[in-house]
């Protein structure tokens, strides 16, 4: 089941010149867009992003569980046959804070991505794509989130 | 309090059984010694020593912790009875010996004697918040505040409404429990609770939440309307208050509870 | 000190899938302690990977994400040798690099 | 549900009752039917995260700490004897609880490193039990716990039985799964001695068994998914406890101990897989 685990490739090391090349490049290119991870509402995110409003898309495909036994960890993929796809955005629609990643995407690798994030409570999962072109789709998962444990 | 603790150390030394374990101390002469004696009056063939060895290593091993205090490790004879009764498939499976038998139709009368009706006549409440106390799983723990009352845990063991996905399976499912027994208008209901003190789905539904024992002497189930011995010490009071066991009875009988939809 | 990452590498036919786990906190800033107090903010916010040296994907991440991260991706056209790294780095400035070769 | 033999000679006597438990039992096989696709989803949602478990982050931190010199006496635990001789970590744990020559007691894992930590590294064993768990030198335990068991993942367990005190721990770990008390009349065999119940959405192993103690013992210590941190077998015998409305048993007390003894010898032969995953 787990098998492959121990062979698990591990170089701790922290590589001077790289780090300094990876702070550099934190610097340069990444501004933390905090206004987005302000917004209260996933209309609120569109327009912190400068983003129209996306259009649903089938060649969107979510991978989420149906159920989840706790909130706190709940592993979301997202895949999609645009081929032209630039960036996604990953929102939990009911969350207080409804975004919670944005990937930013290249050539060099495809555009399936998978990430584990808190669901406040049952909530819809979105992706949007962002296409190179300034389209944008999106498409939606529910993942409820029941309670678990005896505590109650 | 004295008298029953000299009553048990009389009764245990007479039958030579735990002299060499009784410790000095008030708190462990009182567990363990009217544990063995109402264990030996009891008739349970169980190996003895290794009973000693382990209430001896019990006692050592734990301590009280907010409202959870020793004595509640000290069993009362339904809690012993039950103790060695293993292995079962079914709770109402118990042993073949005829004594057996005897001992446990003793136990659940004992039991059942313990039920009273509600004072007031009424066996009813709120369904709605008969839904919030079965959905609470809190009170009686060490982290729980004494003071605070305690939830039924019933989502813990049974499918209610048929909302709540979140359900445990040890108990039977209480989904549609009045629908699946002939209550399926609010004429039925009214009719049956005007004859609350008859009605035998009435009477039983209260009687196994009040105290489960009286029906099925080793189920899992909480006795939850009944004060025993053993918890008038350190808190008192049952798990559930009449008021409490009166919403339930609604959540499971009121045909507009979400349990019958 | 940031404790390390474990990054495994599954490599068939030039793609390689990567999976990291991150050993962070991830406070959401929604948490109340046990006063009853917020518990504040305290998440990674950029996490990047580069491949032989160039930046192949990067992201930026709220306290939505869970405690002890994981991520997947998928590179194309990997060969063995190429090193990946993975770099992330919190809203208290701290930062951690480790590295991995595609085998 | 109801066998016809004994039990119908018991159900005779009280049948009015039966009559409303068979009631009951017919709509509990209904329910188990419905569970299904509730099953299949948390199914579903376990195996994600299964593939990488958080786990592993805590195992690395554990072996860094059994290396590192540490404590008044600033040794490092690398000539702990875990049962297999010092310093011989693979294997051990699956051999555990067992008899130790030198403390003359049956020890778990982690009654077994405290006791290093003191004669090794100069620790106070009675600090360490009055801490909390995941605070302090406890924490550190977790991660130790975390890191030994994982020395053992897929060895088959054979905790021994060859010392008298061995058997008597079994005999006295049996006697206590059984004991019914506190506020709720609870045993742990109230919910561990039957297959395929849960608790909510829970599972509960079933611990009479070798598949259900193999489950339970050989995937503690574990990730809790709602701690997020490293839970060992004391904790979560605390917790089940705690549960239980029962008093706090002391951490590493003969209880906790010959529970283990219990599970880990009716696990005898399953295969070991901590640290797991929880909820």
């Amino acid at each position: 089941m787990r098998t492959g685990r121990r062979e698990v490739l591990k170089k701790g090391a922290l590589v001077a010149g790289l780090l300094m090349q990876s702070l550099g490049y934190l610097r340069s290119a990444n501004a933390y867009q905090q206004n987005a991870f302000d917004a209260k509402s996933v209309l609120d995110l569109y327009k912190s992003l400068g983003l129209s409003v996306p259009v649903e898309s089938k060649q969107i495909t979510l991978t989420t569980p149906e159920i989840a036994e706790n909130g706190a960890v709940v592993q979301v993929a997202a895949n999609t046959t645009y081929n032209n796809i630039k960036r996604w955005i990953f929102m939990v629609e009911k969350n207080p804070v409804p975004l919670v990643a944005i990937f930013n995407l290249t050539e060099d690798v495809t555009p399936a991505v998978t990430l584990r994030c808190k669901f406040a409570q049952t909530s819809d999962f979105l992706a949007v794509a962002q296409l190179n072109d300034g389209k944008v789709f999106f498409a939606r998962k529910e993942v409820k989130v029941t309670l678990g444990g005896c505590g109650g | 309090m004295q008298s029953f603790i000299q009553k048990c150390r009389v009764s245990c030394s007479t039958k030579g059984l735990c002299s060499g374990l009784i410790a000095s101390t008030l708190l462990l002469s009182l567990l363990s010694s009217c544990s063995w004696t109402q264990q030996t009056n009891l008739g349970i063939d169980t190996d003895r020593s290794v009973q000693e060895k382990t209430l001896s290593l019990v006692f050592e091993s734990f301590e009280p912790k907010g409202q959870a205090e020793l004595h509640r490790l000290k069993q009362d004879r339904t809690q012993q009875f039950c103790s060695t009764q293993r292995g079962l498939k079914d709770q109402s499976q118990l042993t073949q010996s005829t004594t057996q038998d005897q001992l446990a139709e003793q136990i659940r009368l004992e039991n059942q004697a313990l039920i009273t009706p509600p004072k007031d006549g009424n066996y009813f409440g709120d369904f709605k918040r008969g839904e919030l106390i079965a959905q609470d799983g809190r009170g009686k723990t060490w982290s729980d505040p004494s003071e605070s009352p305690s939830g039924g845990n019933c989502y813990n063991c049974h499918r209610i409404s048929k909302n709540e996905l979140s359900y445990g399976t040890l108990g039977p499912s209480l989904y549609q429990f009045a629908k699946l027994r002939g209550i399926n208008s609010a004429k039925d209901f009214a009719q049956a609770s005007q004859n609350s003190s008859t009605d035998p789905l009435i009477q039983y539904t209260w009687g196994v939440l009040m105290n489960s024992k009286a029906y099925n002497v080793c189920t899992v189930m909480p006795r939850f309307g009944v004060t025993l011995n053993h918890k008038t010490q350190g808190h008192g009071g049952p798990i559930l208050n009449e008021q409490q066991i009166k919403d339930l009875m609604s959540l499971l009988l009121d045909p507009r509870s979400p349990v019958n939809e | 000190m940031s404790d390390p990452m474990r990054i495994r590498l599954q490599s068939a036919g030039g793609l390689t899938t990567v999976k990291v786990l991150m050993s962070h906190e991830m406070e959401s800033g929604q948490r109340k302690d046990e006063d009853g107090k917020i518990v504040p903010i305290w998440n990674i916010q950029d996490v990047f990977a580069t491949l032989n040296g160039r930046v192949v994907m990067s992201s930026e991440w709220g306290g939505g994400v869970s405690k002890n991260p994981f991520l997947q991706f998928v590179l194309k056209g990997t060969k063995p040798g190429d090193k990946l790294s993975i770099t992330w780095r919190d809203n208290k400035g701290d930062t951690r690099t480790d590295e991995a070769v595609v085998s | 549900m109801f066998s016809f033999n004994t039990p119908f000679k018991f159900v005779l006597k009280h049948l009015g009752a039966a009559l409303l438990y068979a009631y009951a039992w017919s709509a509990f096989a209904q329910a188990q039917q419905l569970g299904v696709s509730t099953d299949a989803a948390l199914a579903q949602y376990r195996s994600m995260l299964q593939d990488a478990n958080p786990a592993d982050l805590y195992v690395a931190k554990g072996q860094a700490l059994w290396t590192k010199a540490r404590g008044p006496k600033a040794q490092s635990l690398e000539s702990c004897d875990l049962g297999l001789g010092p310093g011989v970590v693979k294997g051990a744990w699956v051999q555990m609880p067992r008899y130790f020559n030198d403390t003359r007691r049956v020890q778990d894992l982690e009654s077994r490193l405290v006791t290093c930590m003191e004669a090794i590294q100069g620790f106070n064993t009675q600090e360490i039990i009055a801490q909390d768990f995941s605070k302090g030198e406890r924490a550190n335990i977790a991660l130790l716990a975390a890191y030994v068991s994982s020395e053992s993942q897929g060895m088959t367990f054979k905790v021994p039985q060859e010392h008298a005190l061995e058997r008597e721990m079994y005999a006295s770990g049996q006697e206590l799964f059984y004991m019914r008390g506190g506020t709720h009349d609870f045993s742990c065999a109230s919910c561990h001695t039957q297959d395929g119940r849960r608790i909510r959405l829970q599972d509960l192993p079933n611990l009479s068994t070798s598949a259900g103690a193999g489950f339970a013992f050989g995937t503690w210590p574990a990730y809790r998914v709602s701690m997020g941190s490293i839970w060992t077998m004391q904790q979560r015998l605390a917790d089940c406890f705690r549960q239980q409305r029962f008093p706090k048993p002391k951490y590493v007390s003969p209880a906790t101990v010959a529970l283990s003894v219990f599970m880990g010898v009716n696990a005898s032969g399953q295969v070991a897989d901590a640290p797991g995953l929880k909820r």
